[in-house]
């Protein structure tokens, strides 16, 4: 992974521990409240999952199309050098 | 000591080293007989340096084998290591000690018997005597490649590869590393390159033209001078 | 392959959506963490599968440094990149269940301690991989790097283990008890593992392709080089 | 066997000699660690039954520091001085190389922890200068020095070798220095009695693991 990627990825990762414990004033459902007290915390788990997966999915399909178009610009570049051989 | 005479001292089987943008070395294939002395010439960027560390075992090729002696020197084990010794643009030698400290330290790891005896002979050879216990850091630039020079061969190695030892050389110092070179080595199998090939012509056998676009061209002496003949007329 | 693709990644929506059916409409809600407890269906299989990259890159490293091939080196560290993945989530999804169950953040459990160091040294190897300019060092440094810290990791569980854990049992893991959790549950939780290993498979698998499309980038520059050697010697 | 022995001995005796001559590293290093151990010292708050576990805690941090340096150090002169090439084109095997620098960096370490150990059981007023204490120091120390060996080796080839080195080391000596840190700690304690034997082992244990391994992983890591 270029390290700039990894970079992102911690400062990103920093934000969001930063935010989650920015939230900390949370109130806390201890065993006699209504069992929906604790949403947020399941809210931001799925999100976090999710967006994480997302992420790393597009820097993969960016890598993978970035790849694709070097290889398609070589491949023709070979092709001419191959026609100008046999011209 | 028959592997020497078995097998070529210096056999290079399709070597090629790629670094990342460029082509240093091409599909090179060399036999170097035992006794024999390679020139390698060429322009800049043509690989020279390369081809030295490559052989010297110091550089792993991106493709191709190097035998010394019939032996991949990548599979040796270190006991191999003493037929060779190399110098490289650098003398591989510790600037806060002495000379003298340096070539017993390299001296005792080659396992030279009677190391201090040795020491004075080699001193003698290239007249260092006196520069011998001062600090490396302390030396010209062309004190330290005679010193470099003393460390490659304080194991008495059979094939000796040199990465332009005359370069910094002053006059006088060129004629007694070619005295070396020519008389006390004579025996061995040298590969050298150098830019001053006025110098180099006589000390060798054969020469390597080395090219970045062409392949590589190997010639006995005589050879090279006739091809040289021809190029001029 | 493109067939192919579309057939995994078709199985991956599937399983991830009837396991998000399953977490929030099926199972019931835990009696005393409230609906937090849901989190485990995304963590528990997260957390078990960042165990894997680390035995992955133990056996491609030492194979790579055996066999000196790319493909193993490339398998390495595809599985590091996505372990670093895996591993980070599992932290931030564990952590986001320890707040609301324990009160805190973070605790130094061995557990999470381990998972830690394991992403420090995730990150080491690819810090490592990116300072390092050749390609033949750069597979052997981080080869190196990648044994020593998947063994590493084994050893930082076993001396955080000297002090108590408060991590919960794993009764919820493949290991748990037949009769310790109602069926609904463990349909839950097997599903939603099952949805997360082949993303995890997938994105493994795919990460690799890139670093052959680099390799193939390579031999094309190879024959274009071969090719203008050709003209320029005639 | 005899000739590898003195071949590794051959090479700590050259690190040994030419720090001899320069002094650069022993007296830098051992500035920062005391400079280091009384700042920890001063900003840890005093209490009277936490002595220990802070006594334990701050040594190792220093002596973890220390090693940081002293590896890197000695793996930035041999690529400065330009004699590791040489070394590597000298007879010897690989892990010859590396044992003879994971003793001149023991041996470098013992010396630190020679001034480190008497100067904090004054400023703790904690006897650290027994036995079992020792014993504890020397093993620990064996195995931290065998990582940071490697590591150096390699992070030594990298463009940003500084900043390479401790993300790779620290990671990777945290079980011994878990293990160093519970061990002293216990040492300290007299009810802990004879099991501090057991706990001697376990760092002997780990200590050869670590440099079995590393000895094996050195031979890839500088096959040029």
């Amino acid at each position: 992974m270029h390290i700039g990627y990894v970079v992102r990825i911690i400062i990103g990762t920093g934000i969001l521990i930063a935010l989650l414990g920015a939230s900390d004033g949370t109130e806390i459902a201890t065993t006699n409240q209504s069992p929906e007290a604790n949403l947020p915390f399941l809210f931001a788990a799925f999100a976090v999952a999710w967006l994480g997966f997302i992420i790393y999915a597009w820097y993969l399909a960016s890598q993978h199309s970035r790849l694709r178009q070097e290889i398609a610009n070589m491949q023709k570049q070979l092709t001419d050098i191959q026609d100008s051989i046999e011209n | 000591m028959t592997n020497q005479f078995k097998y070529a001292a210096i056999e290079c089987d399709n070597v090629s080293k790629h670094y990342i943008s460029e082509r240093a070395l091409d599909h090179l294939d060399i036999n170097i007989k035992t006794g024999e002395r390679l020139l390698v010439i060429g322009p800049n960027g043509s690989g020279k340096s390369t081809l030295i560390n490559v052989i010297g075992g110091l550089i792993r090729p991106t493709k191709g084998i190097i035998r010394i002696h019939g032996v991949d020197i990548h599979k040796s084990s270190p006991e191999h290591r003493k037929t060779i010794g190399i110098l490289t643009h650098r003398p591989f030698l510790y600037e806060d000690f002495t000379g003298r400290e340096n070539l017993t330290f390299f001296g005792k790891l080659f396992n030279v018997p009677n190391v201090s005896y040795r020491i004075e002979e080699i001193a003698d050879l290239f007249t260092i005597g006196h520069l011998l216990d001062r600090r490396v850091s302390l030396l010209s630039h062309g004190n330290r490649k005679r010193l470099g020079m003393a460390r490659t061969i304080i194991h008495d190695p059979n094939v000796i590869l040199l990465d332009e030892p005359d370069s910094g050389l002053d006059a006088h110092s060129l004629d007694e590393l070619g005295q070396t070179l020519g008389q006390t080595l004579q025996s061995k199998t040298i590969v050298l390159t150098s830019h001053n090939v006025d110098w180099a012509l006589p000390l060798v056998t054969d020469v390597l033209q080395l090219s970045t676009r062409q392949e590589a061209l190997k010639t006995s002496i005589r050879e090279y001078h006739s091809l040289h003949e021809l190029r001029k007329s | 392959m493109l067939l192919q693709n579309r057939i995994m990644l078709g199985l991956i929506l599937i399983a991830m959506m009837s396991a998000l059916y399953l977490i929030f409409i099926m199972v019931p809600t835990d009696v005393n963490l409230g609906v937090s407890q849901r989190i485990f269906y995304i963590h528990v299989p997260l957390a078990v599968l960042s165990l894997i990259p680390p035995i992955i890159v133990f056996i491609t490293s030492t194979l790579y440094l055996v066999r000196r091939s790319p493909q193993w080196d490339a398998l390495a560290h595809s599985s590091v990149e996505v372990g670093l993945l895996f591993t980070t989530l599992a932290l931030v999804t564990g952590s986001i269940w320890a707040r609301p169950t324990w009160g805190v953040w973070w605790t130094w459990d061995p557990v999470l301690t381990t998972f830690l160091i394991l992403w420090l040294v995730y990150l080491g190897y690819l810090l490592i991989r990116s300072y390092t300019v050749e390609p033949d060092k750069r597979a052997r440094f981080s080869a190196i790097v990648g044994i020593l810290g998947s063994i590493n990791a084994l050893a930082v569980y076993l001396a955080s283990e000297l002090w108590r854990t408060i991590h919960p049992d794993k009764v919820i893991g493949p290991a748990a008890e037949e009769n310790a959790l109602d069926p609904a549950i463990q349909l839950g939780i097997l599903v939603s593992f099952i949805a997360i290993l082949l993303l995890f498979a997938y994105t493994i698998i795919f990460r690799t392709r890139l670093h052959s499309a680099v390799n193939q980038i390579g031999s094309l520059r190879d024959q274009i080089d071969d090719l203008v050697y050709r003209i320029s010697n005639k | 066997m005899k000739t590898y022995l003195t071949q590794v001995w051959d090479i700590s005796y050259k690190d040994i000699r030419l720090e001899m001559r320069t002094r650069q590293m022993a007296v830098s290093v051992l500035v920062i660690v005391i400079a280091l151990m009384i700042v920890t010292n001063l900003a840890i708050p005093k209490s009277v039954d936490a002595t220990f576990t802070t006594t334990a805690t701050v040594i190792w941090l220093c002596i973890l520091i220390a090693s940081f340096m002293v590896v890197m150090r000695n793996f930035v002169i041999e690529y400065d001085q330009i004699g590791f090439h040489g070394l590597i084109m000298c007879p010897v095997p690989r892990d010859a190389i590396y044992l003879g620098k994971v003793v001149s960096n023991l041996i470098f370490l013992l010396v630190i922890e020679s001034i480190l150990f008497p100067l904090s059981s004054i400023l703790f007023d904690v006897p650290l200068l027994t036995p079992t204490v020792t014993a504890i120091t020397g093993m620990a120390t064996i195995g931290i020095v065998a990582a940071g060996t490697l590591f150096a080796a390699i992070s030594v080839n990298t463009k940003a070798r500084e900043i390479m080195l401790p993300v790779l080391f620290f990671p990777a000596v945290i079980p011994i220095v878990l293990a160093a840190v519970d061990a002293t700690q216990n040492a300290l304690n007299p009810s802990y009695g004879a099991k501090i034997l057991e706990d001697i082992g376990v760092l002997a244990a780990l200590s050869l693991a670590i440099i079995a391994t590393s000895a094996i992983l050195f031979n890839f890591a500088v096959d040029e």
